[in-house]
């Protein structure tokens, strides 16, 4: 039952990303986006990492669809429509040729080298205690990042002053 | 002296007062720039010191040998000063400091002296560096410097027409490089990069070409053909203290010492052997050819200069005898050169300054207004003429012995040839002298009057012209003193020539060029013109205006006399012009079009850039893993 | 083929569109798309990892870490890709080409 | 020890502290005193540093490992500080120290941003090299990656956000290159930790793990190349550093493509140097990246993009000792960033000076400035005989150190490549200087003066230091050997 979820929620992301790029219609994209992350977070739940499946729920497929089409919005594209000139379906529909093709490749690559890597044994430990004990560079990382990112919004969002 | 030697004797303050200091010294100047009295004084205090070393080094009579650890990747240098480069550490040390100060106050007011004054202490500092290292590798470095000063000091009276520097560095660039070739090939097949390790190869196989290169590299940088050209044609342009300096003096002195170097130490080289033939043969040539020059130039500086290349070639013929009656007539040969051809050029610099200009057509009958300098001159002209009892008579003497007496089947024509050179040296500074300043009085238009006023530019003259009786009459002190460590000659052969047939000869050869000149005034009305009866001698007339044009310069590739093979080395010179000018950064270029126009500003392109560089990191190490 | 390659050929692929979306298109938002897309196979990447090496925990921190600088980069891009809308009036990446060789 | 504890604590908390400070403060007092605080800061790092290398050698420390806070039960340490990482630190500090001054004069608006900014950057940089984790240095790479592109985009220029979003574009394709890589290893390890990885990861025999191992290599080496610049990666550098401020770009060019892309590849070379294709990717790297740099560099009329590319061309030299694999060749290339590091830095203010005196920067429209502007051209002269290695200034020790790294161990041909390349470097400079200063005055550049305060400061003493530790190399290489580092 597991590995059935699994595969169609891979299969999911897998889709839902090649669409992301060849839909044409950004609005589009922006959602099959938010939707590959939900097919993602699914995966992580299922292999057992529900934190993860947590933030990228709400983080991936909220946030930033939310920064997505607020931007989409902004740039006063009411239509939310690539144009003529952006885009035009051929240059776009070349992609799934390319995908089967790298499949097929990295396939025919693996089944040449046997490729196996065992699961290991699970080991029981706490997520808590894993983030906040063993990774607490990340966190001062984490904690710089997100004062950059306030000090980014601050710069670059605020209006221009006006010119005198 | 015993302190001051003391004081040097470890590789590290050697290094530090021989090297260091006139470096410090060369940035004092440099800051001290146009302040004319400062700038002298500290040039001449530099001078002194540096000969209070060079004294202390040479008179010491002691071997240095150290390491100097520079950084700690076997880039040491060697230091070796034995008796031989203490002596030429102390000779150019000696030189420097008279001719320092003469630069120093020929530069008064010129808007380039701080800089000028500063390459020339670099150069100091270089030269006395060269003299030093035992590792060639390590002279090869300051060599190198050298050349680097010399360019810069021929770019700096004229940065627009920097013609005659390039040309300067392109050959001296080249003979460099074939020294390094040499260096590389010695170092290959004696075992030793130090040239205390290396002692008596053989001239065959593989070391004759390392001897070839080494031999080309080090007469080259004195002026020796073929690597003269520049020389002439810098004349033109370069500061007349520069003439006086680098090929008046300081280039003898370091080209003439690797060549005793090579000869005597590191290559054993047999008279009569083929080594010393082709030797010889490179000095009578550049003798003859340069003083033919010589002979129809109408400016100074232009005259002195081709007469600073043939009297390369007295030194390269005596050289090249490998006799030690040889050796010791080019090593005098070379010191009195150093004298009077310094002194030479530091009057016709003086008389520039005077007359603003240094063409003998333009003035005449300068000895009422300039006694000291003529007296001076004819001292010098005297000397280089080789005229008895004066010192360039006794190296040309034992030159000329020297040129007898060596084992091979073509002594009596090197020996002639060695008279044609005297001849014509004799005629030319008949010609100079007399158009000069004998005569009816004559200034240049511009100039209303002419003096000699200016202490420290005849000073320098003076000491030079005093020098040169000098060492004419303890000419022995020289030759058996001094030498003895390079010579190695057991009979003392100073004193007057033991020939008294070579005597006469050179005697009768000196009354010849007076009578010719005789003649030649009288036919043209004017000494200037004494020697136009040559120059415009049937043959002779076409030749020369060959060589005027330049044919004869090998830096414009052309052999004169040969037309096909004139024409072939055309050929290869264009092909190799091709090569350079065209194809070369033809390709760089196209290669650099082709870059460009990939960096267009797409962003697509950026990124395709990206993943082509994982693919290529890709492909490398699977070639290399499976 | 076991469902730990399935996942790494996802991963893969799902990098290479990301990829070919950042080369191909034209829109500026739709490349800061691409961006996102080749993160979650990233992301991807990272939750097989843990499930192999079965230090499921230390991938989870990794994730959310990695997850949350995902989010600032977005906000920077989409934040200088506005300005850029501002300067010219559309979202075309043809528009960058001031700077140039 | 407390001192040692404190000084490496404060590297990583100082910049925030002053980054708060400078957002409760007042406006006005921020606007006049921050800068001052921030290369107060630089210069804390550089002297502390230095102090530090100093103790280091003098006790026979090799590295000091700290935690930010107490963990309580778990033993490991995530930060860790060697003399290589105060090395570099001594020229994060040098170079963070320029900008300061530079941006003194060529920042007008938005100085508590850059404050803000260059805090964090600093911030970034300083963890990156106290790293002990490979996922740490990606979180601290990334740090220093989005202040880049905030700086670069900071005055909303066509071209600055241009260059800005450019950057972010090319180098979010090396992030995921190097987390996909980073994945990978992960995957085999449980760890990311330097130590954990060593070589085990290269001793299988098991051709499923190995062909992971070799992806994962190749992945981070391109994703650093790509923070380094290194070509074909390097499109992005140009454009960024070109538009930027020069305060910002100085320090994109000095200090911030060495620090996230040439100690990264340190690291990859820590790690997998065993493996020869390593060293082999890196010689092919770093030598097409110095000759196309300077090629490309010889075209460019723009000054800052001149400098900019000469960068990628100099990153290709010290990727160049890197490929030497030995302790020698890491010498010689930190030697190398700490001479560009300065030489880079001069030209950047050469340019901040042009920029502000005359207002253009396009060398077909300068010429003669030597006249008008004998500091900045003194300056800019020197640093271009450093970039030739011409001794005896500080590039010359550090190409030479790269020659030597590379001959001894075994690749001459390479070694005298990276010595023929030294001509190319040559041209584009004297192109450069011949265009700006020499030659005729330009027309409209009667009234250009010297540059002002600080600007005209940093250039002088950047030349000092140019100088002096050329002349100084020696004694610092004898050090380093008795300190028996080499």
């Amino acid at each position: 039952m597991e590995n059935i979820i699994i595969y169609v929620s891979l299969a999911a992301l897998l889709v839902c990303g090649v669409l992301a790029v060849m839909l044409r219609s950004i609005i589009k994209d922006a959602i099959c986006l938010a939707a590959a992350s939900a097919a993602l977070a699914i995966i992580m739940y299922t292999l057992g990492a529900p934190w993860a499946a947590l933030f990228e729920v709400s983080v991936c497929a909220g946030l930033i669809t939310v920064i997505f089409i607020s931007g989409i919005s902004l740039s006063h594209d009411t239509k939310a429509e690539v144009r003529r000139e952006y885009d035009d379906k051929r240059r776009m529909g070349v992609l799934p040729v390319v995908l089967v093709v790298a499949g097929i490749v990295m396939i025919g690559a693996g089944a040449a080298i046997h490729f196996e890597m065992p699961v290991a044994q699970r080991l029981v430990q706490d997520f808590r205690e894993v983030f906040w004990n063993s990774r607490q560079a990340d966190i001062w990382g984490q904690i710089i990042v997100m004062l950059t990112g306030g000090t980014a919004i601050s710069v670059l969002i605020k209006e221009e002053k006006k010119k005198s | 002296m015993n302190a001051v030697f003391e004081l040097l004797s470890t590789g590290h303050n050697l290094l530090l007062f021989t090297v260091g200091l006139p470096v410090i010294f060369a940035f004092a100047v440099w800051a001290a720039g146009k302040k004319d009295i400062l700038r002298t004084a500290v040039t001449a205090v530099a001078g002194i010191v540096n000969l209070i070393f060079g004294c202390a080094l040479y008179f010491a009579k002691a071997e240095i040998a150290d390491t100097v650890k520079m950084t700690g990747f076997g880039l040491d240098i060697d230091i070796l000063t034995d008796e031989f480069s203490a002596l030429f550490i102390f000779l150019t040390a000696a030189a420097f400091s008279v001719i320092g100060i003469y630069c120093s106050a020929w530069l008064n007011s010129k808007k380039y002296a701080g800089l000028f004054m500063f390459y020339l202490f670099i150069s100091l500092a270089m030269i006395n560096g060269a003299f030093m290292c035992d590792s060639l590798g390590a002279m090869l470095f300051f060599w190198e410097g050298l050349l680097c000063t010399l360019f810069g000091m021929l770019l700096i009276n004229n940065r627009e027409n920097y013609k005659s520097a390039v040309k300067a560095l392109t050959l001296s660039g080249i003979a460099d490089l074939l020294m390094m070739l040499g260096i590389i090939i010695t170092a290959y097949i004696g075992g030793s990069s130090n040239m205390s390790g290396l002692s008596g190869l053989e001239v065959k196989g593989a070391g004759i070409a390392g001897f070839a290169c080494l031999m080309l590299g080090a007469l080259g940088k004195s002026g020796c053909m073929p690597f003269h050209s520049w020389i002439p044609e810098a004349a033109g342009s370069a500061p007349a203290a520069f003439m006086a300096a680098f090929p008046g003096a300081l280039e003898k002195l370091l080209g003439i010492y690797l060549g005793v170097r090579v000869m005597t130490q590191i290559y054993s080289v047999e008279s009569g052997s083929a080594a010393s033939i082709a030797v010889m043969t490179l000095g009578a040539v550049t003798l003859v050819c340069a003083v033919a020059m010589a002979l129809i130039q109408k400016d100074m500086k232009k005259l002195l200069s081709y007469h600073a290349v043939s009297q390369v070639g007295y030194m390269v013929l005596g050289l090249g005898s490998a006799l030690p009656v040889g050796i010791a007539g080019a090593l005098f040969h070379m010191l009195n050169n150093v004298i009077y051809k310094s002194a030479l050029f530091m009057i016709a610099g003086f008389m520039e300054k005077k007359l603003g200009t240094t063409d003998l057509r333009s003035f005449s009958g300068l000895f009422k207004k300039m006694p000291v300098t003529a007296v001076c001159f004819t001292v010098c002209g005297f000397s280089i003429a080789g005229v008895p009892g004066f010192n360039g008579f006794f190296s040309k003497e034992l030159i000329f012995d020297a040129a007898l007496e060596s084992h091979c089947k073509l002594n009596y024509l090197f020996y002639a040839l060695a008279l044609v050179g005297a001849f014509m040296t004799a005629v030319s500074f008949l010609k100079m002298g007399r158009g000069a300043f004998s005569g009816k009085e004559q200034l240049p238009e511009k100039v209303k009057t002419a003096d000699e006023k200016g202490l420290l530019l005849k000073l320098p003259i003076i000491v030079m012209s005093a020098l040169c009786v000098v060492f004419g009459i303890f000419n022995s002190v020289a030759v058996d003193g001094w030498f003895a460590c390079a010579t190695g000659a057991e009979e003392k052969l100073g004193g007057w020539p033991h020939s008294a047939l070579l005597v006469i000869i050179s005697v009768c050869v000196l009354l010849l060029a007076l009578a010719d000149h005789i003649y030649g005034c009288k036919k043209t009305g004017k000494p200037i013109n004494a020697a136009d009866h040559i120059h415009y001698a049937p043959v002779l007339k076409q030749i020369y205006s060959a060589a005027e044009k330049g044919r004869f310069d090998p830096y414009n590739w052309i052999n004169g006399i040969a037309q096909g093979f004139s024409f072939v080395c055309v050929k290869i010179e264009q092909g190799v012009s091709f090569v350079y000018d065209r194809a070369i950064p033809g390709i760089v270029k196209k290669t650099g079009d082709m870059l460009h126009r990939s960096d267009n500003g797409s962003l697509s392109r950026y990124l395709a850039g990206v993943l082509l560089g994982v693919a290529v990191a890709a492909v490398i190490l699977l070639s290399k893993v499976l | 083929m076991n469902m730990e390659f399935a996942f790494l050929l996802a991963g893969v692929l799902l990098i290479l569109a990301g990829c070919f979306c950042l080369i191909r298109t034209y829109h500026l938002l739709k490349i800061i798309i691409g961006m996102e897309l080749s993160m979650k196979a990233v992301t991807l990447l990272f939750v097989i990892a843990g499930r192999i090496n079965g230090n499921m925990e230390l991938s989870q921190a990794f994730i959310i870490t990695i997850i949350v600088i995902e989010v600032v980069i977005t906000l920077v891009a989409s934040g200088v890709a506005l300005d850029l809308y501002k300067k010219y009036g559309n979202l075309d990446v043809r528009n960058l080409r001031n700077l140039r060789g | 020890m407390n001192m040692l504890n404190l000084t490496v604590h404060a590297m990583l908390a100082l910049p925030l502290v002053v980054l708060a400070a400078n957002n409760l403060l007042a406006k006005q007092t921020a606007r006049k005193i921050a800068l001052y605080v921030c290369a107060a800061v630089a210069f804390f790092q550089i002297a502390s540093s230095v102090t530090l290398f100093v103790m280091y050698t003098r006790y026979g420390i090799t590295h000091y490992d700290f935690n930010i806070f107490d963990p309580g039960q778990v033993s490991a340490d995530y930060f860790s500080v060697n003399r290589l990482d105060l090395f570099l630190m001594v020229c994060i500090g040098i170079v963070v120290f320029v900008s300061v001054m530079l941006a003194l004069e060529t920042i007008k608006d938005h100085k508590r941003s850059y404050v803000n900014l260059l805090m964090c950057l600093l911030l970034g940089m300083n963890g990156m090299v106290m790293a002990t984790d490979l996922f740490s240095l990606y979180v601290f790479l990334e740090i220093v990656g989005i202040t880049s592109f905030v700086m670069i985009a900071m005055f909303r220029s066509k071209v600055g956000l241009e260059g800005s979003f450019k950057y972010l574009v090319v180098s979010s394709l090396g992030i995921v290159l190097l987390l996909s890589g980073l994945a990978l290893i992960f995957m085999q390890t449980g760890t990311l930790d330097f130590k954990a990885i060593g070589e085990s990861l290269l001793d299988t025999q098991d051709s499923s793990r190995r062909a992971l191992t070799y992806s994962a290599v190749v992945l981070m080496i391109s994703g650093f190349a790509v923070k380094a610049g290194a070509v074909p990666f390097h499109s992005w550098l140009p454009d960024a550093h070109q538009s930027a401020d020069t305060a910002v770009s100085v320090l994109l060019s000095g200090i911030v493509i060495k620090i996230a892309g040439i100690y990264g590849l340190i690291v990859v070379l820590d790690l997998f140097g065993s493996l020869e294709a390593v060293r082999i990717i890196y010689q092919v790297i770093g030598l097409v990246s110095t000759i196309t740099g300077a090629v490309l560099a010889a075209r460019q009329h723009h000054f800052k993009r001149i400098a900019a590319y000469s960068s990628v061309s100099q990153m290709g030299y010290i990727i160049l000792a890197l490929s030497s694999g030995t302790t020698l060749g890491v010498v010689g290339a930190a030697a190398h960033i700490f001479s560009h590091a300065i030489f880079k830095s001069t030209l950047f203010s050469n340019a901040a000076a042009i920029h502000e005196e005359v207002g253009v920067l396009d060398v077909t429209k300068l010429g003669g400035l030597e006249k008008k502007m004998p500091i900045t051209a003194f300056s800019s002269v020197i640093a271009f005989l450093s970039t030739a290695g011409v001794p005896p200034f500080c590039g010359f020790w550090s190409k030479l150190l790269i020659v030597i790294a590379l001959w001894k161990s075994g690749d001459t041909v390479w070694a005298g490549a990276a010595l023929a390349a030294s001509i190319f470097t040559a041209v584009y400079f004297l192109r450069l200087q011949r265009k700006v200063f020499f030659g005729k005055l330009a027309d409209g550049m009667q009234d250009v003066r010297e540059a002002k305060n600080s600007i005209g400061f940093i250039e002088a003493a950047l030349t000092a230091v140019t100088v002096g530790a050329g002349l100084l190399f020696p004694f610092a290489l004898q050090y380093l050997q008795t300190a028996g580092i080499i």
